[in-house]
């Protein structure tokens, strides 16, 4: 356990920023008037963000140790502690969760009238949750994190969601949850195998042997790739997105989705090397499938949300790829990648939220002309878009370039299929533009003024400000934050130790797969 | 020792399938509830035997909390009944089939 | 350090432009955009004077991008060729900034004209500015973004917002060979850094990358990716189709980007890593041959078009290809010279034509941009048909104005080149004739013979006002005199002193054949010019009925070359309409039966068992009985006979 | 045959053909009052089995109590037009059936059983000596406190459960 360092600042930062939201639930408890709850809601999600700031400036950038780490003991018996702590990998996590939590509270100002109250508990709790998850050092706690953000984002689906919300909430909760129960088992029997400890950087430095690696990886696999979505289990996102609230979706494609790949990053490649390298072909086959199925299935999509996430879809594609190419640039660009499309899709799904307040309708067939309606609104989107395109300035290119550029070393063939989404993206976004903001007004907006669709106002562009400053920072400077992640990487592709070639792996995988029948 | 044990148990065991007989094959509800005191008295009948020829006291005890079940089962079975019985004059068994999955 | 001014000046302009412009500059917006360009221009003529004295800038400004061993520095370097190119763009853009004050007056969105405008000149100054492959890709695909912008600036007009994005998508099919060479000369060289990649070329020659199976020699594979890239940007044969969509643009868009700047970004490129193209020589064959058939084929096309601008695009299109066709027999000096005089006149072209649309605009012409519907404006607009008269004498190549002296320089190396050469150049010399035939169409439709538009229209058509005819003097004294300063030593001894400046970057085109050789081809490209001069005459002076003869005689070939040889439809109907459709039959399908098919089969599934297991739950108590005794009974049995 | 033979000779037959009776009666009432009878025949074969407590518990408890309670119930519920319907279920048959293959299976286990476990220690005479009652007060007391005291729980939920069920019918 030589490789943590402890905290050293005044205050428990990491528990305090875990666990402040949590507090503002309570507080929020104990509230009636619904402006009184936002506001301290907006308080809680800003204070949250503050706590979490000293992280930034004295964070060591030169060991890939964790630090600002706190242990106490928990259950004893089982040897389960209390153990938080971050490295390069989880860090920007952090201050993305905050971020898009603040935002969320916000964009919701007057979109929700109902049970404003509980609305709030939810989204705080969901941050407390989320943060959780990106700390924990201990699987115990990892796993009550993980489960624990289910059940508000469920709430959020169920309750303040569109038509059929039932169906999608229950959906996704099923979905996740099969995944998670079969990452429980794992979790068991690393805990057995692994010296009765639940540490994970324990855990991490046993070698297991490579047949109970294989099996370990496959059940930490269904959970993570059902968070990804990846490829043939993402069908619970759309259904998720179109029905959640705006709040609800932002916090999903921001936050949750990262929660699949940074499993892949926490768990399965340090604590499962053999089992990664044989894993990693099937892996790429699948995530760009993913990368070219998401893409063409947006153009097909009527609705303004389901396009949008789907194109998340391709996106995490993307991510996956890059992890899986198991060099610095590659899985540098990974994590780059989940920063950019939080900040991308997030940013994407409060304008959606934003004019569905005005217009009602996510259908796009009802969308035109919105330009000279709403000229403002419409700058905003085209930058989001050429975002999510992956132009050069924006930060969208620096993660996809990076990605392609590390899964173009590993192996050529899949650099350049993975480069073909990048035409399939540029297509279905700019159509989706087109659609919604050139195309000639539709009457019955212009003319009648029936809805009055009023450009949008101050407290939406404080909204968005921050992402976008935050996409063209990452496009143009994106060492600060590619720096934090040097050390982390680099101990992370170190401890793989690929000796053999990938081809020698393959046939592991076959070989392995034989045995099974 | 003349009477073997195993005279015993055939008896119990006899007795047993008529009280089996009586609770599969009859209409009338109080007969089955009958002929389950049948069944019952035909076990206590094979513990009392194993009690005495093995000397050991544990069989006796058993039939102490077999009878104390019987009452017990008989009880409810008939209160049940009555309630029944209130509102729906028949105690014809294939009549009854409130419990219909 | 003041020449990292040069790409800013426009961005700032941008900026304010952009920020402020919907309610505070508003029709003030020049006032912004023309002194930064202008300011860039001046910064660009102190910096050609610094190389012209010898010192070439390289300067770095900040990291860009380090993960692991792959490292990107944002720098600028300013040598010989990007000297020449940063004049040619800032010159020609504070031209055009003019022009367009008169052009776009009273638009509505005019602030978010000059913005976009001054965009483009940044992300144009940052690509030929770049000292990496990164960076000149940033600049690359800033470019094609402001293209899209401009391409689509009326976007009320379906076919504008269409057109846009075509432009956009085609150019990523480009950018997607290009970003991959870019990656895969990193993976070889270890650096993106233009001096380290060139300085290592050498290395090259030999090696060979297993490229899905089989070996592929590394050099050709890098250069056909950068190719590629070029393709899809200057508009060569396979990804021509945006640029004649581009004309929806207004007419200083067509100009600055479509003839003068973005398109020639290919040229620049594959002129810039001429290392790494000496290397492979069927890179150089595949530049060289499709420059060459890009030529004739687009020309071919403006041969029957009647819209003015597609014209003058589809010539864009036919002398890219000649630019290409130098740089593929290794003349990249007289690639250079040719975009550089190119530049001029065509741009002269395009805002010729554009002050004629804007007169017949005035006039509430509807189909402003139709050959057939003008005729006879010698009259009214006598300042542009003179201009017009000079830009079509220089692309001819009349001698003694500057298109002679480019399109002369590739011909003559062409013919030198071998074989390929010389088969290239015949294909150039065809293409020359016809481009003498249908510029000649386009003056004698448009300003000769009577007016065909409507009655009433003829007395509003005037001259332009002056802030337009302004550039255009200016820009007929470019088409005139830029050709100076690459005259053929055949002539004046030190006269190529383009080709001397250029030589340390592009170095000294091999092959020099005999003075008759050359008398020969500047001979043939003269006659070749009034050849196609004086068929035109004929057919759209003399005998005016002769184009109907004609056209009804080759009918089929007529309507082909009409509809730009269906490449259009082909495209749409073999990659456009597959994506779509497959996105919708098959692949929402894929999604909504097969997936979710499972995840919802699966509940129903099981609700299907337990409705048949209902059934056993009679109710009966008997039933219960004997199911139980039974139970009872197989344990028994069990127990006695299988223990 | 020797004398205890003859005896449980006649204590099995008669207690068979009792039980056939018992089960066969149309009227309940006929039913109970054969059941009794056996009732009294089972508390003799205690006897033998020297285990005279349990023969007087039988005769008290089930043939004071429990019958009581059955002929109480029949005389509420007027069992008139009970009489005239059928007496078997329709698939009376097969629980024919399987109650004589019951039998069947059940003297073969009979047969089987060769190996007896240990004698415990309380002999015939030992019980004589102290008296059945003392010796069952004591086992019961000591060994088997805990399952008497559920025995009394369970009883209070009969009887509970009795009085919720009857009380319903008043309102």
């Amino acid at each position: 356990m030589e490789d943590i360092i402890y905290n050293q600042l005044s205050y428990p930062i990491l528990t305090w920023s875990v666990f402040l939201p949590l507090i503002g639930a309570l507080v929020l408890l104990f509230m009636r008037n619904a402006h009184v709850v936002r506001w301290t809601a907006l308080l809680f999600t800003i204070a949250t963000f503050i706590v979490s700031l000293p992280l930034l400036n004295n964070f060591d950038k030169s060991t890939h140790k964790m630090q600002f780490v706190e242990i106490h003991e928990w259950i004893p018996t089982w040897d389960i502690k209390y153990f938080v702590g971050i490295d390069g990998i989880s860090i920007l996590f952090l201050f993305l969760t905050t971020l898009l939590s603040i935002l969320c509270v916000l964009v919701s100002w007057k979109a929700i009238e109902t049970k404003t109250k509980e609305f709030y508990m939810a989204i705080l709790t969901m941050e407390a949750g989320m943060l959780g998850v990106f700390v924990s050092l201990d699987f115990f706690l990892f796993y009550i994190f993980w489960e624990a953000m289910l059940i508000p984002m469920f709430i959020l689906i169920g309750v303040w969601g569109g038509q059929n919300r039932v169906y999608a909430s229950i959906k996704f909760f099923l979905y996740t949850l099969v995944g998670s129960v079969l990452m429980l088992v794992g979790i068991i029997v690393l805990y057995f195998y692994g010296g009765r400890t639940l540490d994970i950087l324990a855990l991490s430095e046993i070698q297991y042997p490579v047949k109970m690696q294989f099996w370990l990886f496959l059940a930490f696999f269904a959970a993570f790739a059902v968070k990804v979505p990846m490829f043939p289990v993402h069908t619970w996102l759309p259904d998720a997105h179109t029905e959640a609230p705006t709040a609800g979706s932002v916090i999903l494609a921001g936050v949750l989705i990262k929660m699949g790949a940074y499993g892949f990053l926490r768990f399965s490649i340090p604590m499962l090397p053999d089992a990664t390298l044989i894993f990693v072909k099937p892996i790429l086959i699948l995530s760009i499938i993913a990368i070219v199925y998401g893409a063409l299935v947006c153009f097909a999509q009527k609705d303004f949300k389901r396009l949008i996430a789907y194109s998340s879809v391709s996106h995490m594609g993307f991510v996956t790829l890059g992890l899986f190419a198991l060099n610095t640039q590659g899985v540098e660009g990974g994590i780059l990648q989940m920063l950019n499309h939080g900040i991308i899709t997030g940013a994407m799904f409060l304008m959606i939220g934003i004019i569905y307040e005005r217009t009602h309708t996510r259908v796009i067939a009802d969308y035109g002309g919105f330009a000279k309606l709403v000229p403002l609104y419409a700058g905003f989107f085209i930058i989001l878009t050429f975002a999510s395109i992956g132009l050069p300035g924006t930060n969208g290119f620096i993660g996809e370039f990076l990605i392609i550029f590390g899964a173009f070393k590993a192996r050529m063939i899949w650099g350049v299929l993975a480069a073909t989404g990048i035409i399939l993206g540029a297509g279905y976004m700019l159509w989706l533009y087109q659609r919604i903001f050139f195309q000639d007004a539709r009457t019955d907006y212009e003319a009648t003024g029936a809805h009055p669709v009023s450009d949008i106002n101050v407290r939406e562009v404080i909204t968005i400000l921050p992402l976008i400053v935050f996409i063209f920072w990452i496009g143009v400077h994106p060492d600060t934050f590619l720096s934090y992640m040097h050390s982390s990487v680099e101990n992370l592709i170190k401890n793989l130790n690929m000796t053999t070639s990938y081809a020698e792996y393959e046939n592991m995988l076959v070989k392995n797969i034989m045995e099974l029948f | 020792m003349l009477v073997p044990l195993s005279w015993y148990i055939i008896l119990s065991a006899v007795i047993f399938s008529i009280g089996v007989f009586g609770f599969l094959a009859r209409r009338n509800l109080i007969i089955m509830f009958i002929s389950i005191e049948l069944m019952l008295n035909s076990v206590n009948i094979s513990l009392a035997a194993f009690s005495h020829y093995l000397q050991v006291m544990r069989g006796q005890i058993l039939v102490f909390f077999v009878i104390t079940v019987a009452a017990a089962e008989a009880a409810i079975g008939l209160a049940i009944l009555i309630a029944y019985y209130k509102n729906n004059p028949t105690i014809k068994v294939d009549e009854i089939n409130l419990l219909k999955g | 350090m003041k020449y990292a001014l040069i790409p800013l000046l426009p961005f700032i302009a941008f900026v304010l432009n952009i920020v402020f412009g919907r309610n505070y500059i508003k029709d003030r917006a020049h006032w912004i955009a023309v002194p930064a360009v202008f300011g860039s221009f001046v910064l660009a003529v102190s910096a050609f004077t610094d190389v012209l004295s010898g010192n070439v800038i390289n300067i770095n400004l900040y990291s860009w991008i380090t993960s692991g061993d792959f490292h990107v520095t944002v720098g600028f370097l300013i040598d010989q060729l990007s000297a020449i190119m940063l004049i040619v763009v800032t010159s020609i853009s504070t031209l055009i900034f003019i022009y367009s004050i008169g052009y776009m007056h009273g638009d509505g969105g005019y602030y978010r004209f000059f913005a976009y405008l001054s965009l483009f000149v940044f992300s144009m100054l940052v690509l030929v500015m770049a000292n990496n492959f990164l960076l000149m890709y940033f600049g690359w695909e800033a470019v094609g973004l402001c293209s899209y912008f401009l391409i689509g600036f009326w976007f009320h007009k379906k076919s504008a917002a269409d057109a846009g994005k075509k432009a956009f998508i085609v150019n990523r099919f480009g950018d997607f060979g290009f970003g991959l060479g870019v990656i895969l000369i990193f993976l070889t060289f270890g650096s993106l850094d233009y001096m380290q990649v060139f300085g290592q070329a050498g290395s090259l020659l030999g090696q060979t990358i297993d490229l899905f199976g089989y070996d592929v020699d590394l050099a050709t594979l890098i250069c056909l990716l950068l190719f590629c890239g070029a393709v899809g940007k200057s508009a060569q044969i396979p990804l021509h189709v945006w640029l004649p969509d581009a004309m929806e643009g207004p007419t200083p868009v067509s100009a600055l980007i479509h003839a003068a700047t973005m398109v020639t970004a290919g040229v620049f490129m594959v002129a810039r890593c001429n290392p790494l193209f000496n290397m492979s020589e069927i890179a150089m064959n595949t530049v060289a041959i499709v420059g060459g058939v890009t030529a004739i084929f687009a020309a071919t096309i403006a041969l029957v078009q009647n819209d003015i601008k597609r014209v003058i695009a589809y010539s864009t299109v036919s002398q890219l290809g000649y630019m290409f066709l130098a740089l593929g027999v290794g003349a990249y000096s007289a690639g250079i010279f040719h975009l550089y005089t190119h530049a001029y006149f065509k741009a002269l072209l395009f805002l010729g034509s554009g002050s004629v649309i804007h007169a017949l605009h005035h006039a509430k012409h509807d189909d402003e941009q139709n050959m057939q519907k003008m005729g006879g404006l010698r009259k009214h607009m006598p300042l542009t048909y003179r201009v017009f008269i000079i830009a079509t004498l220089s692309i001819t190549g009349i001698p003694f104005l500057a298109g002679f002296f480019s399109k002369d320089e590739i011909l003559w190396r062409a013919f030198l080149g071998g074989e390929l050469g010389r088969f290239l150049w015949l294909l150039g010399t065809i293409a020359a004739l016809l481009t003498a035939f249908y510029s000649w169409r386009l003056i004698y439709l448009t300003f000769h013979g009577s007016y065909r538009g409507g009655e009433g229209q003829e007395q509003h058509i005037h001259e332009s006002p002056k802030v337009i005819t302004v550039p255009l003097m200016f820009l007929a004294f470019g088409a005139i005199f830029a050709g100076y300063v690459g005259i053929p030593p055949l002539f004046v001894e030190h006269g190529d002193k383009i080709g001397e400046f250029l030589a340390p970057v592009l170095g000294h085109p091999e092959g020099h054949g005999t003075h008759v050789q050359e008398f020969f081809v500047m001979g043939a490209s003269i006659f070749v010019a009034l050849a196609g001069w004086i068929v035109a005459y004929t057919m759209y002076l003399k005998k005016t009925d002769l184009p109907q003869k004609i056209g009804s005689l080759f009918k089929p070939i007529h309507t082909l070359l009409f509809n730009k040889y269906y490449i259009d439809e082909l495209y749409s109907r073999s990659i456009v309409q597959p994506v779509l459709k497959a996105s919708d039959k098959i692949i929402l399908a894929f999604d909504t039966y097969v997936i979710e098919g499972i995840v919802n089969g699966l509940p129903n599934l099981i609700g299907l068992f337990s409705r048949k297991f209902r059934t056993v739950q009679t109710g009966f108590l008997a039933n219960y009985g004997l199911v139980m005794a039974f139970g009872v009974l197989c344990i028994i049995g069990y127990m006695i006979f299988v223990r | 045959m020797t004398l205890p033979q003859l005896f449980f000779a006649y204590f099995a037959l008669s207690m068979t053909v009792l039980s056939l009776l018992i089960v066969t009666r149309k009227n309940p009432v006929h039913s109970v009052i054969w059941m009794l009878v056996l009732f009294i025949h089972i508390a003799a074969l205690y006897l033998f089995l020297n285990a005279e407590f349990l023969a007087a518990i039988q005769i008290i408890i089930y043939a004071g109590a429990i019958l009581v309670l059955f002929l109480f119930v029949i005389m509420l519920l007027n069992l008139k037009r009970e009489e005239t319907a059928q007496k078997y279920q329709s698939q009376w048959p097969i629980s024919m059936g399987i109650a004589l293959v019951f039998a069947i299976f059940m003297t073969m286990i009979v047969g089987k059983i060769t190996v007896m476990p240990a004698l415990g220690e309380y002999s015939v005479e030992a019980i004589k000596a102290e008296g059945s009652m003392m010796t069952i007060g004591k086992v019961l007391y000591t060994r088997y406190l805990l399952p008497f005291e559920i025995a009394s729980l369970v009883l209070l939920v009969a009887i509970i459960g009795a009085v919720v069920l009857a009380k319903q019918r008043v309102e």
